[in-house]
Protein backbone atom coordinates (compact mmCIF):
# COMPACT_ATOMS: atom_id res chain seq x y z
CA UNK A 1 0.00 0.00 0.00
CA UNK A 2 1.23 3.42 -0.88
CA UNK A 3 1.57 5.32 2.38
CA UNK A 4 1.27 8.76 0.77
CA UNK A 5 -2.16 8.01 -0.69
CA UNK A 6 -3.21 6.68 2.70
CA UNK A 7 -2.08 9.83 4.54
CA UNK A 8 -3.82 12.13 2.02
CA UNK A 9 -7.06 10.10 2.29
CA UNK A 10 -6.91 10.11 6.08
CA UNK A 11 -6.38 13.87 6.27
CA UNK A 12 -9.24 14.47 3.80
CA UNK A 13 -11.53 12.28 5.90
CA UNK A 14 -10.69 14.04 9.15
CA UNK A 15 -11.15 17.52 7.63
CA UNK A 16 -14.51 16.49 6.16
CA UNK A 17 -15.57 15.06 9.54
CA UNK A 18 -14.70 18.39 11.20
CA UNK A 19 -16.88 20.16 8.65
CA UNK A 20 -19.79 17.78 9.37
CA UNK A 21 -19.89 18.75 13.02
CA UNK A 22 -18.76 22.39 12.98
CA UNK A 23 -20.08 23.89 9.71
CA UNK A 24 -22.92 26.43 9.91
CA UNK A 25 -24.92 25.77 6.74
CA UNK A 26 -26.54 22.37 6.42
CA UNK A 27 -25.69 22.37 2.71
CA UNK A 28 -22.04 22.24 3.72
CA UNK A 29 -22.78 19.50 6.24
CA UNK A 30 -24.51 17.40 3.57
CA UNK A 31 -21.63 17.81 1.11
CA UNK A 32 -19.07 17.05 3.83
CA UNK A 33 -20.88 13.89 4.93
CA UNK A 34 -20.89 12.65 1.34
CA UNK A 35 -17.17 13.45 1.21
CA UNK A 36 -16.60 11.32 4.32
CA UNK A 37 -18.22 8.46 2.43
CA UNK A 38 -15.96 9.04 -0.60
CA UNK A 39 -12.91 8.91 1.67
CA UNK A 40 -14.25 5.69 3.20
CA UNK A 41 -14.54 4.18 -0.29
CA UNK A 42 -10.86 4.97 -0.96
CA UNK A 43 -9.84 3.52 2.42
CA UNK A 44 -11.80 0.30 1.81
CA UNK A 45 -10.17 -0.13 -1.59
CA UNK A 46 -6.76 0.35 0.03
CA UNK A 47 -7.70 -2.21 2.68
CA UNK A 48 -8.46 -4.85 -0.03
CA UNK A 49 -12.22 -4.87 0.49
CA UNK A 50 -13.83 -4.17 -2.91
CA UNK A 51 -17.25 -5.49 -1.85
CA UNK A 52 -17.45 -3.12 1.08
CA UNK A 53 -16.18 -0.26 -1.08
CA UNK A 54 -18.95 -0.83 -3.65
CA UNK A 55 -21.58 -0.99 -0.91
CA UNK A 56 -20.32 2.23 0.65
CA UNK A 57 -20.23 3.94 -2.76
CA UNK A 58 -23.82 3.01 -3.56
CA UNK A 59 -25.42 3.26 -0.13
CA UNK A 60 -23.25 5.77 1.70
CA UNK A 61 -22.66 8.32 -1.04
CA UNK A 62 -25.82 8.14 -3.12
CA UNK A 63 -28.68 6.77 -1.04
CA UNK A 64 -27.88 8.42 2.29
CA UNK A 65 -27.24 11.72 0.52
CA UNK A 66 -30.65 11.55 -1.15
CA UNK A 67 -32.33 10.69 2.17
CA UNK A 68 -30.63 13.62 3.93
CA UNK A 69 -31.51 15.99 1.07
CA UNK A 70 -35.19 14.96 1.21
CA UNK A 71 -35.19 15.52 4.97
CA UNK A 72 -33.60 18.96 4.59
CA UNK A 73 -36.29 19.86 2.07
CA UNK A 74 -39.05 18.72 4.43
CA UNK A 75 -37.83 20.69 7.47
CA UNK A 76 -37.36 24.01 5.63
CA UNK A 77 -33.58 24.05 5.71
CA UNK A 78 -33.19 23.63 1.94
CA UNK A 79 -32.36 27.22 1.12
CA UNK A 80 -29.73 28.37 -1.32
CA UNK A 81 -28.02 31.42 0.18
CA UNK A 82 -26.60 34.01 -2.14
CA UNK A 83 -23.62 34.93 0.00
CA UNK A 84 -21.25 35.87 -2.78
CA UNK A 85 -20.25 39.53 -2.59
CA UNK A 86 -19.83 39.82 -6.33
CA UNK A 87 -23.47 39.06 -7.00
CA UNK A 88 -26.12 41.65 -7.59
CA UNK A 89 -29.05 40.40 -5.52
CA UNK A 90 -31.54 43.04 -6.65
CA UNK A 91 -31.90 41.71 -10.16
CA UNK A 92 -32.12 38.11 -9.12
CA UNK A 93 -35.79 37.98 -8.08
CA UNK A 94 -37.85 37.55 -11.18
CA UNK B 1 2.90 1.39 -25.41
CA UNK B 2 2.94 2.27 -21.73
CA UNK B 3 4.68 5.58 -22.51
CA UNK B 4 1.64 6.67 -24.55
CA UNK B 5 -0.55 5.69 -21.63
CA UNK B 6 1.60 7.78 -19.29
CA UNK B 7 1.23 10.80 -21.59
CA UNK B 8 -2.55 10.35 -21.51
CA UNK B 9 -2.49 10.06 -17.71
CA UNK B 10 -0.44 13.26 -17.40
CA UNK B 11 -2.70 15.31 -19.67
CA UNK B 12 -5.80 13.90 -17.96
CA UNK B 13 -4.55 14.83 -14.50
CA UNK B 14 -3.62 18.33 -15.77
CA UNK B 15 -7.20 18.83 -16.97
CA UNK B 16 -8.61 17.46 -13.69
CA UNK B 17 -6.38 19.84 -11.72
CA UNK B 18 -7.49 22.78 -13.86
CA UNK B 19 -11.11 21.83 -13.24
CA UNK B 20 -10.52 21.74 -9.48
CA UNK B 21 -8.71 25.10 -9.66
CA UNK B 22 -11.62 26.56 -11.60
CA UNK B 23 -14.04 25.39 -8.90
CA UNK B 24 -12.17 27.53 -6.39
CA UNK B 25 -11.18 30.52 -8.48
CA UNK B 26 -14.22 31.20 -10.65
CA UNK B 27 -16.40 34.15 -9.54
CA UNK B 28 -19.94 32.76 -9.55
CA UNK B 29 -21.91 29.52 -9.58
CA UNK B 30 -22.44 29.20 -13.32
CA UNK B 31 -18.77 29.64 -14.16
CA UNK B 32 -17.92 27.08 -11.48
CA UNK B 33 -20.36 24.56 -12.98
CA UNK B 34 -18.77 25.07 -16.39
CA UNK B 35 -15.25 24.54 -15.05
CA UNK B 36 -16.32 21.58 -12.99
CA UNK B 37 -18.05 19.84 -15.88
CA UNK B 38 -16.14 20.40 -19.08
CA UNK B 39 -12.59 20.12 -17.79
CA UNK B 40 -13.41 17.21 -15.51
CA UNK B 41 -15.17 15.29 -18.30
CA UNK B 42 -12.21 15.68 -20.63
CA UNK B 43 -9.77 14.77 -17.86
CA UNK B 44 -11.69 11.63 -16.94
CA UNK B 45 -11.90 10.52 -20.58
CA UNK B 46 -8.15 11.06 -21.08
CA UNK B 47 -7.39 9.09 -17.91
CA UNK B 48 -9.60 6.21 -19.09
CA UNK B 49 -7.80 6.21 -22.44
CA UNK B 50 -4.53 5.99 -20.55
CA UNK B 51 -5.89 2.92 -18.76
CA UNK B 52 -6.66 1.43 -22.20
CA UNK B 53 -2.98 1.54 -23.14
CA UNK B 54 -2.07 -0.31 -19.95
CA UNK B 55 -4.83 -2.97 -20.13
CA UNK B 56 -6.03 -3.33 -23.76
CA UNK B 57 -8.33 -6.27 -22.89
CA UNK B 58 -10.68 -3.93 -20.98
CA UNK B 59 -11.73 -1.92 -24.04
CA UNK B 60 -15.41 -2.83 -23.74
CA UNK B 61 -15.76 -1.64 -20.17
CA UNK B 62 -13.79 1.53 -20.91
CA UNK B 63 -15.95 2.40 -23.94
CA UNK B 64 -19.08 1.94 -21.82
CA UNK B 65 -17.70 4.15 -19.04
CA UNK B 66 -16.76 6.90 -21.52
CA UNK B 67 -20.23 6.71 -23.09
CA UNK B 68 -21.91 7.05 -19.70
CA UNK B 69 -19.66 9.96 -18.74
CA UNK B 70 -20.46 11.77 -21.98
CA UNK B 71 -24.16 11.17 -21.37
CA UNK B 72 -24.57 11.92 -17.66
CA UNK B 73 -22.17 14.78 -16.98
CA UNK B 74 -23.92 17.40 -19.19
CA UNK B 75 -27.34 16.33 -17.87
CA UNK B 76 -26.28 16.71 -14.23
CA UNK B 77 -24.63 20.07 -14.85
CA UNK B 78 -27.70 21.36 -16.68
CA UNK B 79 -29.91 20.18 -13.80
CA UNK B 80 -27.64 22.03 -11.33
CA UNK B 81 -27.63 25.21 -13.38
CA UNK B 82 -31.42 25.07 -13.77
CA UNK B 83 -31.89 24.61 -10.02
CA UNK B 84 -29.65 27.60 -9.25
CA UNK B 85 -31.41 29.74 -11.84
CA UNK B 86 -34.87 28.90 -10.51
CA UNK B 87 -33.75 29.74 -6.98
CA UNK B 88 -32.78 33.21 -8.11
CA UNK B 89 -28.99 33.12 -8.00
CA UNK B 90 -27.90 35.95 -10.25
CA UNK B 91 -25.26 35.94 -12.92
CA UNK B 92 -21.91 37.60 -12.28
CA UNK B 93 -21.93 40.86 -14.20
CA UNK B 94 -18.89 42.77 -12.97
CA UNK B 95 -15.77 42.54 -15.08
CA UNK B 96 -12.67 44.09 -13.60
CA UNK C 1 -15.25 26.81 31.41
CA UNK C 2 -17.57 24.46 29.56
CA UNK C 3 -15.37 24.66 26.49
CA UNK C 4 -12.34 23.48 28.47
CA UNK C 5 -14.37 20.65 29.98
CA UNK C 6 -15.39 19.56 26.48
CA UNK C 7 -11.83 19.62 25.19
CA UNK C 8 -10.62 17.69 28.25
CA UNK C 9 -13.35 15.07 27.76
CA UNK C 10 -12.57 14.60 24.07
CA UNK C 11 -8.82 14.34 24.67
CA UNK C 12 -9.34 11.80 27.44
CA UNK C 13 -11.71 9.79 25.26
CA UNK C 14 -9.29 9.68 22.35
CA UNK C 15 -6.40 8.68 24.63
CA UNK C 16 -8.47 5.87 26.14
CA UNK C 17 -9.56 4.65 22.69
CA UNK C 18 -5.98 4.81 21.42
CA UNK C 19 -4.75 2.83 24.41
CA UNK C 20 -7.43 0.21 23.85
CA UNK C 21 -7.09 -0.11 20.08
CA UNK C 22 -3.35 0.11 19.49
CA UNK C 23 -2.19 -3.05 21.32
CA UNK C 24 -4.65 -5.23 19.42
CA UNK C 25 -2.68 -6.83 16.60
CA UNK C 26 -5.85 -7.92 14.85
CA UNK C 27 -4.80 -7.89 11.25
CA UNK C 28 -1.37 -9.45 11.53
CA UNK C 29 -2.45 -12.99 10.75
CA UNK C 30 -5.88 -14.15 9.64
CA UNK C 31 -7.96 -15.43 12.47
CA UNK C 32 -8.84 -19.10 12.71
CA UNK C 33 -12.31 -18.85 11.20
CA UNK C 34 -11.01 -16.77 8.31
CA UNK C 35 -8.23 -19.25 7.64
CA UNK C 36 -10.65 -22.18 7.58
CA UNK C 37 -13.11 -20.33 5.33
CA UNK C 38 -10.32 -19.31 2.95
CA UNK C 39 -9.23 -22.91 2.66
CA UNK C 40 -12.61 -24.52 2.10
CA UNK C 41 -14.99 -21.90 0.67
CA UNK C 42 -14.35 -22.67 -3.01
CA UNK C 43 -14.90 -26.38 -2.42
CA UNK C 44 -17.98 -25.86 -0.29
CA UNK C 45 -19.91 -23.31 -2.31
CA UNK C 46 -18.27 -22.90 -5.72
CA UNK C 47 -18.39 -19.10 -5.49
CA UNK C 48 -15.39 -17.13 -6.70
CA UNK C 49 -16.18 -14.22 -4.38
CA UNK C 50 -15.49 -15.39 -0.85
CA UNK C 51 -17.45 -12.53 0.74
CA UNK C 52 -20.57 -13.82 -1.03
CA UNK C 53 -19.86 -17.27 0.32
CA UNK C 54 -19.64 -15.88 3.85
CA UNK C 55 -22.73 -13.68 3.51
CA UNK C 56 -25.04 -16.28 2.00
CA UNK C 57 -23.67 -19.70 2.90
CA UNK C 58 -21.69 -19.59 6.13
CA UNK C 59 -23.67 -16.78 7.80
CA UNK C 60 -26.95 -16.99 5.87
CA UNK C 61 -28.98 -16.81 9.06
CA UNK C 62 -27.33 -13.47 9.88
CA UNK C 63 -28.42 -12.16 6.49
CA UNK C 64 -31.98 -13.29 7.18
CA UNK C 65 -31.93 -11.41 10.47
CA UNK C 66 -30.51 -8.36 8.72
CA UNK C 67 -33.40 -8.49 6.24
CA UNK C 68 -35.76 -8.60 9.21
CA UNK C 69 -34.10 -5.49 10.69
CA UNK C 70 -34.36 -3.61 7.37
CA UNK C 71 -38.01 -4.67 7.01
CA UNK C 72 -38.73 -3.40 10.53
CA UNK C 73 -37.04 -0.07 9.79
CA UNK C 74 -38.96 0.41 6.52
CA UNK C 75 -42.27 -0.52 8.21
CA UNK C 76 -41.59 1.87 11.08
CA UNK C 77 -40.85 4.69 8.63
CA UNK C 78 -44.10 3.91 6.83
CA UNK C 79 -46.00 4.04 10.14
CA UNK C 80 -44.32 7.26 11.30
CA UNK C 81 -44.65 9.21 8.08
CA UNK C 82 -47.78 7.62 6.63
CA UNK C 83 -47.85 6.13 3.13
CA UNK C 84 -50.15 8.08 0.88
CA UNK C 85 -50.31 7.32 -2.81
CA UNK C 86 -50.52 10.81 -4.18
CA UNK C 87 -51.77 10.94 -7.73
CA UNK C 88 -52.05 14.64 -8.44
CA UNK C 89 -48.86 16.65 -8.44
CA UNK C 90 -48.26 19.46 -6.02
CA UNK C 91 -46.98 22.86 -7.05
CA UNK C 92 -43.35 21.72 -7.04
CA UNK C 93 -41.55 22.69 -10.25
CA UNK C 94 -40.79 20.06 -12.85
CA UNK C 95 -37.23 19.06 -13.50
CA UNK C 96 -37.18 20.27 -17.08
CA UNK C 97 -37.06 18.67 -20.48
CA UNK C 98 -33.40 17.61 -20.44
CA UNK C 99 -33.54 15.79 -17.12
CA UNK C 100 -36.89 14.15 -17.93
CA UNK C 101 -35.62 12.78 -21.25
CA UNK C 102 -32.32 11.67 -19.75
CA UNK C 103 -34.14 9.88 -16.93
CA UNK C 104 -36.27 8.01 -19.45
CA UNK C 105 -33.17 6.97 -21.40
CA UNK C 106 -31.15 6.10 -18.31
CA UNK C 107 -33.85 4.05 -16.58
CA UNK C 108 -33.51 0.79 -18.61
CA UNK C 109 -29.73 1.08 -18.54
CA UNK C 110 -29.84 1.42 -14.74
CA UNK C 111 -32.11 -1.62 -14.51
CA UNK C 112 -29.66 -3.67 -16.61
CA UNK C 113 -26.76 -2.45 -14.46
CA UNK C 114 -28.57 -3.37 -11.23
CA UNK C 115 -29.42 -6.85 -12.49
CA UNK C 116 -25.80 -7.29 -13.66
CA UNK C 117 -24.53 -6.39 -10.20
CA UNK C 118 -27.01 -8.74 -8.51
CA UNK C 119 -26.50 -11.74 -10.81
CA UNK C 120 -22.69 -11.47 -10.86
CA UNK C 121 -22.53 -11.24 -7.08
CA UNK C 122 -20.75 -14.58 -6.77
CA UNK C 123 -18.08 -13.69 -9.36
CA UNK C 124 -17.24 -10.00 -8.96
CA UNK C 125 -17.61 -7.41 -6.19
CA UNK C 126 -21.28 -6.67 -5.80
CA UNK C 127 -24.41 -8.51 -4.91
CA UNK C 128 -27.88 -8.11 -3.56
CA UNK C 129 -27.42 -5.11 -1.30
CA UNK C 130 -25.60 -2.96 -3.85
CA UNK C 131 -27.79 -4.00 -6.76
CA UNK C 132 -30.91 -3.42 -4.68
CA UNK C 133 -29.77 0.10 -3.83
CA UNK C 134 -29.15 0.81 -7.55
CA UNK C 135 -32.61 -0.58 -8.32
CA UNK C 136 -34.22 1.75 -5.78
CA UNK C 137 -32.23 4.69 -7.18
CA UNK C 138 -33.41 3.83 -10.71
CA UNK C 139 -37.06 3.92 -9.69
CA UNK C 140 -36.58 7.08 -7.64
CA UNK C 141 -34.92 8.81 -10.59
CA UNK C 142 -38.20 8.64 -12.49
CA UNK C 143 -40.01 10.25 -9.55
CA UNK C 144 -37.38 12.99 -9.35
CA UNK C 145 -37.55 13.75 -13.06
CA UNK C 146 -41.34 13.79 -13.28
CA UNK C 147 -43.18 14.18 -9.98
CA UNK C 148 -46.32 12.77 -11.62
CA UNK C 149 -45.28 9.13 -11.69
CA UNK C 150 -44.80 8.02 -8.13
CA UNK C 151 -43.67 4.65 -6.90
CA UNK C 152 -46.72 2.51 -6.21
CA UNK C 153 -46.65 1.30 -2.62
CA UNK C 154 -48.89 -1.67 -3.32
CA UNK C 155 -46.61 -3.01 -6.10
CA UNK C 156 -43.45 -2.62 -4.03
CA UNK C 157 -45.07 -4.30 -1.05
CA UNK C 158 -46.09 -7.28 -3.18
CA UNK C 159 -42.57 -7.58 -4.67
CA UNK C 160 -41.04 -7.31 -1.21
CA UNK C 161 -43.30 -10.01 0.23
CA UNK C 162 -42.69 -12.38 -2.69
CA UNK C 163 -38.90 -11.90 -2.51
CA UNK C 164 -38.80 -12.45 1.23
CA UNK C 165 -40.89 -15.60 0.85
CA UNK C 166 -38.59 -16.85 -1.92
CA UNK C 167 -35.54 -16.39 0.33
CA UNK C 168 -37.10 -18.46 3.12
CA UNK C 169 -38.46 -21.09 0.69
CA UNK C 170 -34.99 -21.61 -0.80
CA UNK C 171 -33.68 -22.14 2.73
CA UNK C 172 -36.50 -24.55 3.57
CA UNK C 173 -35.91 -26.62 0.41
CA UNK C 174 -32.28 -26.99 1.44
CA UNK C 175 -33.53 -28.01 4.91
CA UNK C 176 -35.73 -30.69 3.37
CA UNK C 177 -33.00 -32.00 1.06
CA UNK C 178 -29.96 -31.82 3.31
CA UNK C 179 -31.15 -31.19 6.81
CA UNK C 180 -29.44 -27.80 7.19
CA UNK C 181 -31.24 -24.48 6.81
CA UNK C 182 -29.89 -22.19 4.05
CA UNK C 183 -27.15 -24.53 2.85
CA UNK C 184 -26.31 -24.22 -0.88
CA UNK C 185 -28.02 -27.09 -2.59
CA UNK C 186 -27.93 -26.87 -6.41
CA UNK C 187 -25.16 -28.07 -8.69
CA UNK C 188 -21.94 -26.12 -8.08
CA UNK C 189 -20.96 -25.89 -11.72
CA UNK C 190 -17.70 -24.60 -13.10
CA UNK C 191 -15.85 -22.03 -11.00
CA UNK C 192 -16.07 -18.57 -12.56
CA UNK C 193 -18.97 -19.09 -14.92
CA UNK C 194 -22.33 -17.36 -14.56
CA UNK C 195 -24.34 -20.49 -13.77
CA UNK C 196 -22.29 -21.72 -10.87
CA UNK C 197 -22.25 -21.66 -7.10
CA UNK C 198 -25.53 -23.54 -6.74
CA UNK C 199 -28.38 -21.65 -5.17
CA UNK C 200 -26.36 -18.58 -4.15
CA UNK C 201 -27.32 -16.43 -7.22
CA UNK C 202 -31.01 -17.25 -6.63
CA UNK C 203 -30.69 -16.20 -2.99
CA UNK C 204 -28.93 -12.98 -4.02
CA UNK C 205 -31.68 -12.27 -6.59
CA UNK C 206 -34.38 -12.59 -3.94
CA UNK C 207 -32.33 -10.47 -1.52
CA UNK C 208 -31.69 -7.78 -4.13
CA UNK C 209 -35.37 -7.51 -5.09
CA UNK C 210 -36.37 -7.28 -1.43
CA UNK C 211 -33.76 -4.64 -0.58
CA UNK C 212 -34.63 -2.65 -3.71
CA UNK C 213 -38.37 -2.69 -3.01
CA UNK C 214 -37.81 -1.69 0.62
CA UNK C 215 -35.48 1.18 -0.20
CA UNK C 216 -37.76 2.46 -2.99
CA UNK C 217 -40.68 2.33 -0.56
CA UNK C 218 -38.65 4.26 2.02
CA UNK C 219 -37.54 6.93 -0.46
CA UNK C 220 -41.01 7.50 -1.84
CA UNK C 221 -42.60 7.75 1.61
CA UNK C 222 -39.91 10.28 2.59
CA UNK C 223 -40.54 12.26 -0.60
CA UNK C 224 -44.33 12.20 -0.33
CA UNK C 225 -44.71 13.48 3.22
CA UNK C 226 -46.44 16.85 3.13
CA UNK C 227 -44.94 19.72 5.04
CA UNK D 1 14.49 8.25 14.86
CA UNK D 2 14.02 4.72 13.59
CA UNK D 3 11.16 4.14 16.04
CA UNK D 4 9.27 7.14 14.66
CA UNK D 5 9.80 5.91 11.11
CA UNK D 6 8.38 2.55 12.09
CA UNK D 7 5.31 4.19 13.58
CA UNK D 8 4.55 6.77 10.91
CA UNK D 9 5.16 4.52 7.91
CA UNK D 10 2.89 1.86 9.34
CA UNK D 11 -0.62 1.27 7.92
CA UNK D 12 -2.10 0.33 11.29
CA UNK D 13 -1.18 3.67 12.81
CA UNK D 14 -3.02 5.77 10.24
CA UNK D 15 -6.08 3.53 10.21
CA UNK D 16 -6.21 3.77 14.03
CA UNK D 17 -5.88 7.56 13.80
CA UNK D 18 -8.72 7.97 11.33
CA UNK D 19 -11.08 5.57 13.09
CA UNK D 20 -10.46 7.17 16.50
CA UNK D 21 -10.89 10.65 15.00
CA UNK D 22 -14.21 9.68 13.40
CA UNK D 23 -15.47 8.03 16.60
CA UNK D 24 -14.50 11.00 18.80
CA UNK D 25 -15.95 13.61 16.41
CA UNK D 26 -19.13 11.55 16.10
CA UNK D 27 -19.50 11.32 19.89
CA UNK D 28 -18.92 15.08 20.11
CA UNK D 29 -21.66 15.63 17.53
CA UNK D 30 -24.09 13.38 19.40
CA UNK D 31 -23.41 14.67 22.90
CA UNK D 32 -22.53 18.35 22.61
CA UNK D 33 -24.64 19.68 19.74
CA UNK D 34 -28.04 21.29 20.17
CA UNK D 35 -29.52 20.60 16.75
CA UNK D 36 -31.20 17.21 16.36
CA UNK D 37 -30.16 16.85 12.73
CA UNK D 38 -26.52 17.28 13.66
CA UNK D 39 -26.89 14.45 16.15
CA UNK D 40 -27.98 12.17 13.30
CA UNK D 41 -24.97 13.26 11.24
CA UNK D 42 -22.76 12.48 14.25
CA UNK D 43 -24.31 9.02 14.42
CA UNK D 44 -23.28 8.46 10.80
CA UNK D 45 -19.70 9.48 11.56
CA UNK D 46 -19.58 7.11 14.54
CA UNK D 47 -20.77 4.20 12.40
CA UNK D 48 -18.17 5.02 9.75
CA UNK D 49 -15.35 4.93 12.31
CA UNK D 50 -16.45 1.58 13.69
CA UNK D 51 -16.72 0.15 10.15
CA UNK D 52 -13.13 1.13 9.37
CA UNK D 53 -11.95 -0.54 12.55
CA UNK D 54 -13.80 -3.75 11.68
CA UNK D 55 -12.40 -3.93 8.15
CA UNK D 56 -8.91 -3.34 9.54
CA UNK D 57 -9.39 -6.41 11.73
CA UNK D 58 -9.29 -8.60 8.63
CA UNK D 59 -6.51 -6.74 6.84
CA UNK D 60 -3.16 -8.32 6.32
CA UNK D 61 0.00 -7.01 4.75
CA UNK D 62 0.76 -8.16 1.20
CA UNK D 63 -2.54 -9.99 0.88
CA UNK D 64 -5.01 -9.83 -2.00
CA UNK D 65 -8.72 -9.16 -2.15
CA UNK D 66 -10.87 -12.23 -1.37
CA UNK D 67 -11.95 -12.98 -4.96
CA UNK D 68 -10.64 -15.80 -7.13
CA UNK D 69 -9.91 -14.05 -10.42
CA UNK D 70 -8.22 -16.64 -12.64
CA UNK D 71 -11.29 -18.54 -13.79
CA UNK D 72 -9.47 -20.61 -16.41
CA UNK D 73 -7.14 -21.94 -13.74
CA UNK D 74 -9.14 -24.93 -12.58
CA UNK D 75 -6.29 -26.66 -10.79
CA UNK D 76 -7.47 -27.02 -7.20
CA UNK D 77 -3.98 -26.66 -5.76
CA UNK D 78 -3.46 -23.31 -7.53
CA UNK D 79 -6.77 -22.02 -6.22
CA UNK D 80 -5.87 -23.09 -2.70
CA UNK D 81 -2.50 -21.39 -2.99
CA UNK D 82 -4.28 -18.21 -4.08
CA UNK D 83 -6.88 -18.32 -1.32
CA UNK D 84 -4.24 -18.81 1.34
CA UNK D 85 -2.91 -15.31 0.62
CA UNK D 86 -6.29 -13.59 0.84
CA UNK D 87 -7.48 -11.25 3.56
CA UNK D 88 -10.07 -12.43 6.06
CA UNK D 89 -13.55 -12.27 4.42
CA UNK D 90 -15.61 -12.56 7.63
CA UNK D 91 -15.25 -8.95 8.88
CA UNK D 92 -15.94 -7.69 5.37
CA UNK D 93 -19.24 -9.59 5.27
CA UNK D 94 -20.10 -8.11 8.68
CA UNK D 95 -19.39 -4.56 7.48
CA UNK D 96 -21.34 -5.19 4.27
CA UNK D 97 -24.50 -5.83 6.25
CA UNK D 98 -23.68 -3.13 8.81
CA UNK D 99 -23.56 -0.38 6.16
CA UNK D 100 -27.03 -1.24 4.85
CA UNK D 101 -28.43 -1.42 8.39
CA UNK D 102 -26.79 1.95 9.14
CA UNK D 103 -28.62 3.51 6.18
CA UNK D 104 -31.93 2.07 7.45
CA UNK D 105 -31.32 3.33 10.98
CA UNK D 106 -30.42 6.82 9.78
CA UNK D 107 -33.55 6.94 7.60
CA UNK D 108 -35.65 5.96 10.65
CA UNK D 109 -34.00 8.69 12.76
CA UNK D 110 -34.57 11.26 10.01
CA UNK D 111 -38.26 10.35 9.73
CA UNK D 112 -38.56 10.88 13.50
CA UNK D 113 -36.86 14.27 13.03
CA UNK D 114 -39.43 15.19 10.36
CA UNK D 115 -42.31 14.24 12.68
CA UNK D 116 -40.82 16.28 15.56
CA UNK D 117 -40.47 19.30 13.29
CA UNK D 118 -44.08 18.96 12.13
CA UNK D 119 -45.31 18.80 15.75
CA UNK D 120 -43.16 21.44 17.47
CA UNK D 121 -41.75 23.59 14.67
CA UNK D 122 -38.22 23.55 16.02
CA UNK D 123 -35.26 21.20 16.22
CA UNK D 124 -33.21 22.93 18.94
CA UNK D 125 -32.99 20.39 21.73
CA UNK D 126 -33.23 22.94 24.59
CA UNK D 127 -36.34 24.61 23.18
CA UNK D 128 -37.75 21.18 22.42
CA UNK D 129 -37.16 20.06 26.02
CA UNK D 130 -39.04 23.08 27.38
CA UNK D 131 -41.92 22.55 24.95
CA UNK D 132 -42.22 18.87 25.85
CA UNK D 133 -42.16 19.70 29.59
CA UNK D 134 -44.98 22.21 29.02
CA UNK D 135 -47.00 19.62 27.11
CA UNK D 136 -46.48 17.08 29.88
CA UNK D 137 -47.71 19.53 32.54
CA UNK D 138 -50.70 20.43 30.41
CA UNK D 139 -51.69 16.78 30.00
CA UNK D 140 -51.22 16.15 33.74
CA UNK D 141 -53.44 19.10 34.60
CA UNK D 142 -56.12 17.89 32.22
CA UNK D 143 -56.14 14.48 33.82
CA UNK D 144 -56.81 15.87 37.31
Amino acid sequence: MNIIILVITVSMLVIAAFYVVWADSFFTVLAASSMVSVGLVLLFVLLRAPDVALTEAVVGVALTGVIYALTLAKIDLWKINDNDDNNDVSQSKQ
Amino acid sequence: MQLIGDIFFLSGTIFLFLGALGLIRMPDVYNRIQAGTKAVTLGSILTLMGIFFYFPQWWGHLCLIILFLLFTNPVSSSALARAFYRNGISVWTKTK
Amino acid sequence: MQRWTTILFLTGLSIVLFAIITPLVLGQSPMLVGKLINASAVNDTGAANLVTAVVLAYRGLDTLGELAILFTAATAIGIILGTTDKTQTTSSPTAGFIVATAAKVLFPLLLVFALYIILHGHLTPGGGFQGGAVLAAAFFLLTLADSGNNIKHKVTQVIEALAGTAFIVLGLVSFALQGVFLQPWLDKGELGSLFSAGSLPLLYLALGLKVGAELANLLSSLANVEK
Amino acid sequence: MMIWDDIFLEVDFWINIVSIALIVIGIYGIVFSQHLLRMVFGLGLLEAGVNILLVKAGYQKEAIAPIVTQASDTMMSNILAATAQMVDPVPQAMVLTAIVIAAGVQALALSLVIRIYKKYGTLDSHVLFLAMERDRHLSLNQKD
